[in-house]
């Protein structure tokens, strides 16, 4: 829908992707398929931020649990991206499932206090099931993606399939965000008594929202353990909740392409400011205190006003809190 | 029995502690509606001073004062710059503002005072340690309990029985009426931070003998602090005494009975307790419509 | 590292060494990409470091599939086992040789002694008390309870009071850094030091680390450990790190000093070119290396250094300062190896 | 003449307030029945019980001869039970015709649909335009709620409630804050939208009550004092006294 309509973006889009395809070299490839991958989950959780006003401090779990499932389904069954994919893609719904009943009748602070407890108690789980999930030192040695006959382990194939996921992720999320199910969810972030008032079940819509993000976030988490055959504890970790929602505010809040502009500065300020400097967290905290008091609608938001009129005309819902 | 009720003061001593970080969170919150994530900061800048302090031979006692003093500036220069222009904004941007700054503090204090852990040497009057029916108890331990009761009470005194703590109250709820009778109540909120961050430094005081000093604690102790004030039902004062017992004795017992699984365990309590409760243990009475 | 680099200005074996130095954050993601960074963009020829088991083995696979020489520093036993890999070395101990030799040292002492475990639950703690707790019961030992504690325990009163109401005749403990501080200070707190001995692993009583942060709660404990700033190895070591304004050095400079000299002896050997890392790395297992962690042959098996463990006592030293001294000294410990 | 509602005995208690006391009256399709009585008679806590938002201490309540206790307000709503509230309720950041739409879309099933979103966005557009013609407001439909003035802001919420097709409709001060003649103009729109939907309105302005209703029922203290045709509420004596006033007769 996004690119059927526009094939002047379509093209652009299609560059931009075969560009670093055809030049980069393994390191920034495969670092590049990182910030997709996590771009791709930090853009699911603008779909609870950005549009329902639903603060989550534990999307990690949704991403970091099909990481564990992706990895362990692999390592008996084999990289078969057709399995991974959709296993990683049902273990985030399924534990957005969860969560989504549990904050169903809350909101505010209560919901990042209570988001970010179910996130704890999910770290604690893959960290003390030593048996399935490795404990601390995580799982090793996984077999590489594959589909059909093809090997998907080197650096540029990573990069492709992330930049494919994250191009069918984005549609998903937009089509989402502008059917009638996106447009209640702003509406329950607006005035959440009125759509009552007009006959919408507010838990439905939450809990409907919560599994479209965590289907996008396990998906996305699915290919992560694969860019480095390795997925450990850190990927369900709640600082990796907090470190998206920082992603997220950095780029955009509501835009949703904006969380790959925030994945992508974050990533690449804590992967090269940190070889010049040991203060680099001063850096991130000053890069995200100067967004919060310069650019509320972050880097895309920026961008948006920068180029003015050429955003304008478009759908005015995608707009964020 | 012994066994038991020195296992209620551990989990009280702890539960005095989180009361005193979640008082100090939940005071903005409540007469301000201001969320203010650098709260731990202010923490772990109280720990720090009162470990300098104590190692540099002046009255030990002085420590506290110190440390409230600090943190108490650094609030009130926080609050002219950037704080007072987030009083009215929503709870997002003020969590996002907070938490930014919180970053900056955290590797800013790394800087200062190294990466280094760091444990205050108690003073002599603190490290004795009580025989309750033939079990050890450090007197520290009573201490913290202590303060915790005395600073508890002394701050709702000021709240709730003073005539400032009137005005407070009232700046909140009819800011144009208080202003009319003439009393500036930019200067009382800027007040009412820097109560919150002195209390902040010295409930980091006060816990450096026990949880030490390094950096990584100050998030380690927002996170606790946040939980107790939620739990507690958003910032009131009872709440925050029920969610400060609640998280300590949730904590403290989960790791005498499921040790292996402590944090799962206190952590599965709360968050049951928010799912009955979804507006914590005292909720404060609000109109609907 | 940059000690020895400096003190050989920046040359070895002939040839101009360039250091580069990234931060891992002991996050396993990170470390790979910064490994992927050094390799792929800055084209390193050697990787060495990682304290951080965890991110050691999640290391493993890249630097292996890169055949990039790679000197680790971590400590879990599956990186001298199922992870070895002939494209790692691994100049420092397994979690093993320290848990092993605690459980000889303590029954050796106490031989009739009931013996508690406590430890941070995670991957490090598991092995230290496993290894402890398997020697110790084959030697005939009488084990008690088993308490774990989340990694990161704030407060350790309740399990003092625990302890405290069991009685154990001794306990072995594993803990590291500020789990390490609260659980001795608050073990002297609860007045348990001098009533129930406590011996542990050395990174629990870390000279640089935790020591100094404990004051003298920690006096009289024993640890197993292949690093002490008094084993002989160590005292050019010491003189020159304390040079720069630093304390008595810990393990973690220790063994990354120790890393730079296995490094040069290897460059040395090889006369500066390492790009034949078969021929490298026999050079390197021929003969032992002097190194700051003393006489250090390698296991060819494994790339697994052959240490010996010092058993320190933490005693007061000159100025009241707690230091680490060596009691005794288990020769040449050699881990047990992949199963084959 | 069917009734579409009917309150039976409610009471509602807050603490040791009491708001309510044993009211009971019925609405029948199609009428227009004036709610009035001083501030804090328990009007507004009473379109709280009816739509749901409350519940009512004792008593009952039937919706097309069916009880309703218990049933959460947005079930009610879907049944066709709708309110409005005190201020204009909207979405400020929305436009007017997306406002009206979000209603139209719920009334059509098509709420929270995904799939096939397309058709149902076309379909509900279409009705919001068709509802924005009815009211005068066809040509402000692309502007944002923030940018209309209050009347106009007035008229799209009374038209997301009209969106809804209802059976019942609960105004509560619709025409608060408007002129005269823009308060009759939208009393007037619904009355002509759907002649068979009932609308119990409460309002200030007791010229509009006695013009544009059926029936007034009047409360005061929490009690029903009287209810009935204007002619008989402008006569009842209790109702001047506690109430009417001066106003009634000069």
């Amino acid at each position: 829908m996004l690119l059927a309509h526009r094939p002047a973006a379509a093209g652009l889009v299609a560059v931009a992707i075969a560009l670093p395809a055809l030049w980069a070299g393994e390191f920034h490839l495969r670092f590049l398929a990182e910030i997709l991958i996590i771009g791709t989950a930090v853009m699911s959780l603008d779909l609870l931020v950005g549009f329902g006003g639903l603060v989550s401090l534990g999307h990690a779990a949704p991403f970091g649990l099909a990481a564990y499932a992706a990895a362990i389904a692999s390592q008996s069954l084999g990289g078969n991206l057709l399995l991974v994919l959709p296993l990683g893609a049902a273990t985030g719904m399924a534990v957005a499932a969860v969560m989504g009943a549990v904050i169903l009748r809350t909101s505010h602070l209560f919901l990042l206090i209570l988001t970010l407890l179910l996130g704890k108690i999910a770290w604690e789980i893959v960290f003390h099931w030593r048996e399935v999930t490795g404990g601390a030192d995580g799982l090793r040695g996984l077999p590489p993606l594959s589909l059909g006959p093809w090997e998907l382990s080197d650096a540029r194939s990573l990069y492709l399939l992330a930049a494919g996921l994250a191009l069918a992720a984005t549609t998903a999320a937009r089509s989402f965000a502008a059917a009638p199910l996106g447009r209640a969810l702003i509406g329950i972030r607006e005035q959440p008594l009125r759509m009552t008032a007009l006959g919408y079940s507010i838990p439905r819509i939450r809990f409907s929202a919560m599994l479209a993000a965590g289907a996008i976030a396990g998906a996305a988490g699915a290919l992560y353990p694969f860019v480095n055959l390795y997925v450990g504890p850190q990927s369900v970790h709640w600082t990796l909740s907090a470190t998206m929602i920082v992603m997220l505010v950095i780029g955009g809040v509501g835009s949703l392409w904006g969380a790959f502009l925030g994945s992508a500065a974050y990533l690449t300020v804590q992967t090269y400011v940190s070889s010049y400097t040991d203060r680099w967290q001063l850096f991130v905290g000053l890069v995200f205190v100067l967004t919060v008091l310069l650019l509320p609608a972050g880097i895309a938001g920026g961008l948006r006003s920068l180029v003015g009129g050429w955003a304008h005309g478009r759908n005015g819902n995608d707009r964020g809190a | 029995m012994g066994y038991a009720l020195v296992q209620i003061l551990n989990a009280l001593s702890f539960s005095a502690l989180l009361l005193l970080t979640g008082l100090g969170l939940s005071v903005v919150l409540s007469l301000m509606n201001f969320i203010n994530l650098a709260h731990g900061s202010f923490y772990l800048l109280g720990s720090y001073v009162a470990v300098y302090w104590f190692a540099s031979g002046a009255p030990w006692w002085l420590a506290f004062p110190m440390a409230f003093a600090a943190a108490a500036l650094a609030g009130a220069l926080l609050e002219r710059f950037p704080f007072r222009g987030f009083y009215a904004r929503t709870h997002l941007m003020q969590v996002l503002l907070t938490y930014g700054l919180s970053v900056i503090f955290a590797d800013l204090m790394r800087w200062g005072f190294g990466a280094q852990i760091l444990s205050p040497e108690l003073p002599e009057a603190l490290q004795g340690v009580v025989f309750l029916l033939d079990i050890p108890f450090p007197l520290y331990r009573l201490f913290i309990i202590a303060a915790g009761l005395v600073l508890g009470v002394l701050l709702w005194l000021l709240l709730d029985r003073t005539l400032w703590g009137a005005v407070v109250r009232a700046s909140v709820s009819d800011r144009g009426m208080v202003e009319a009778l003439g009393i500036d109540t930019r200067r009382v909120f800027a007040a009412v931070l820097v109560l919150s961050a002195g209390l902040g430094g010295i409930s980091g005081a006060l816990g450096a003998g026990m949880l030490a000093a390094y950096p990584g604690l100050d998030e380690e102790v927002l996170v606790l602090a946040l939980i107790t004030v939620v739990a507690g039902g958003l910032g009131t004062f009872r709440g925050t005494v029920a969610g400060a017992l609640v998280v300590g004795f949730a904590l403290t017992f989960s790791k005498l009975w499921f040790p292996e699984f402590a944090n799962a365990a206190a952590f599965s309590a709360m968050a049951a307790l928010l799912l009955l409760r979804p507006n914590g243990l005292v909720a404060p009475r609000q109109r609907q419509v | 590292m940059q000690l020895l680099l400096a003190q050989s200005g920046n040359i070895m074996a002939g040839r101009a060494v360039e250091f580069l130095v990234e931060d891992d954050q002991a996050r396993p993601e990170e470390g790979v990409r910064k490994a992927r960074k050094l390799i792929g963009q800055n084209k390193v020829d050697i990787l060495c470091g990682v304290i951080s088991s965890g991110v050691a083995l999640a290391l493993r696979d890249v630097v292996t599939e890169a055949k990039v020489p790679t000197f680790l520093l971590g400590s879990a036993n599956d990186l001298a086992r199922k992870a070895a890999s002939p494209y790692i070395v691994r100049p420092t101990k397994t979690n093993w040789m320290l848990g092993h030799t605690a459980a000889r040292w303590t029954h050796g002492k106490l031989p009739q002694a009931r013996a508690l475990t406590v430890a941070s639950d995670y991957a490090a703690g598991r092995e230290f008390v496993g290894d402890f707790a398997d020697t110790y019961r084959q030697l005939g030992g009488q084990l008690g309870k088993q308490i774990w504690t989340p990694l990161g325990n704030a407060d350790f009163g309740p399990l003092m009071t625990s302890i405290a109401m069991e009685r154990p005749d001794v306990v072995y403990g594993f803990f590291a850094g500020s789990d390490a501080v609260r659980f001795l200070r608050q073990w002297k707190e609860y007045r348990l030091n001098g009533r129930i001995p406590l011996i542990g692993t050395g990174a629990f009583f870390d000279q640089e680390d935790v020591l100094p942060a404990v004051g003298d709660a920690a006096l009289g404990t024993v640890n197993t450990f292949q690093q002490s700033p008094t084993a002989p190895a160590s005292a050019a070591f010491n003189q020159a790190y304390m040079a720069t304004g630093k304390p008595l050095p810990g393990e973690f400079s220790t063994s990354g000093y120790a890393c730079g000299q296995v490094i040069k002896a290897v460059l040395e050997r090889m006369g500066g070119d390492i790009s034949d890392w078969e021929n490298a790395r026999q050079a390197l297992f021929a003969s032992p290396v002097e190194t700051a962690l003393g006489h250090m042959p390698f296991d060819p098996r494994n790339g697994q250094a052959i240490l010996d463990i010092h058993v320190n006592e933490v005693r007061r030293g000159q100025g009241g300062k707690m230091i680490n001294t060596v009691v005794h000294t288990y020769q040449a410990v050699r881990d047990p190896g992949p199963a084959t | 003449m069917t009734a579409v509602l009917e309150i039976a005995g409610v009471s509602k208690r807050f603490g040791a307030f009491q708001a309510l006391t044993d009211v009971s009256f019925e609405v029948q399709e199609g009428e227009t029945l004036g709610l009035i009585g001083p501030n804090g008679a328990g009007k507004t806590t009473l379109f709280n019980l009816i739509s749901g938002f409350l519940s009512p201490d004792t008593g009952s309540l039937r919706f097309m001869g069916e009880p309703i206790n218990g049933l959460p307000p947005a079930r009610r709503a879907a049944r066709g039970l709708v309110r409005s509230f005190q201020k204009p309720m909207v979405f400020p950041a929305l436009t007017a015709r997306e406002n009206i739409a979000m209603a139209a879309r719920q009334r059509a099933g098509d709420g929270l649909r995904w799939l096939g979103a397309r058709r149902a966005l076309e379909a509900a557009e279409a009705r919001a335009n068709r509802l924005l013609a009815e009211s005068e407001l066809g040509r402000r439909g692309g502007e944002r709620m923030a940018d209309l003035s209050h009347g106009e802001q007035r008229m799209v919420d009374v038209l997301m409630s009209l969106a809804l097709e209802p059976r019942l409709l609960l105004l509560d001060e619709p025409t608060a804050g408007l002129a005269r003649a823009e308060a009759e103009r939208l009393l007037e729109m619904v009355r002509r939208h759907d002649a068979r939907t009932a609308v119990v309105l409460i309002a200030h302005d007791i010229e509009i009550v006695f013009g544009a209703c059926d029936r007034i029922a009047v409360l005061d203290l929490g009690r029903v004092l009287c209810c009935g045709a204007p002619e008989m509420v402008r006569a009842h004596a209790a109702v001047r006294t506690a109430y009417l006033g001066a106003l009634a007769d000069p």
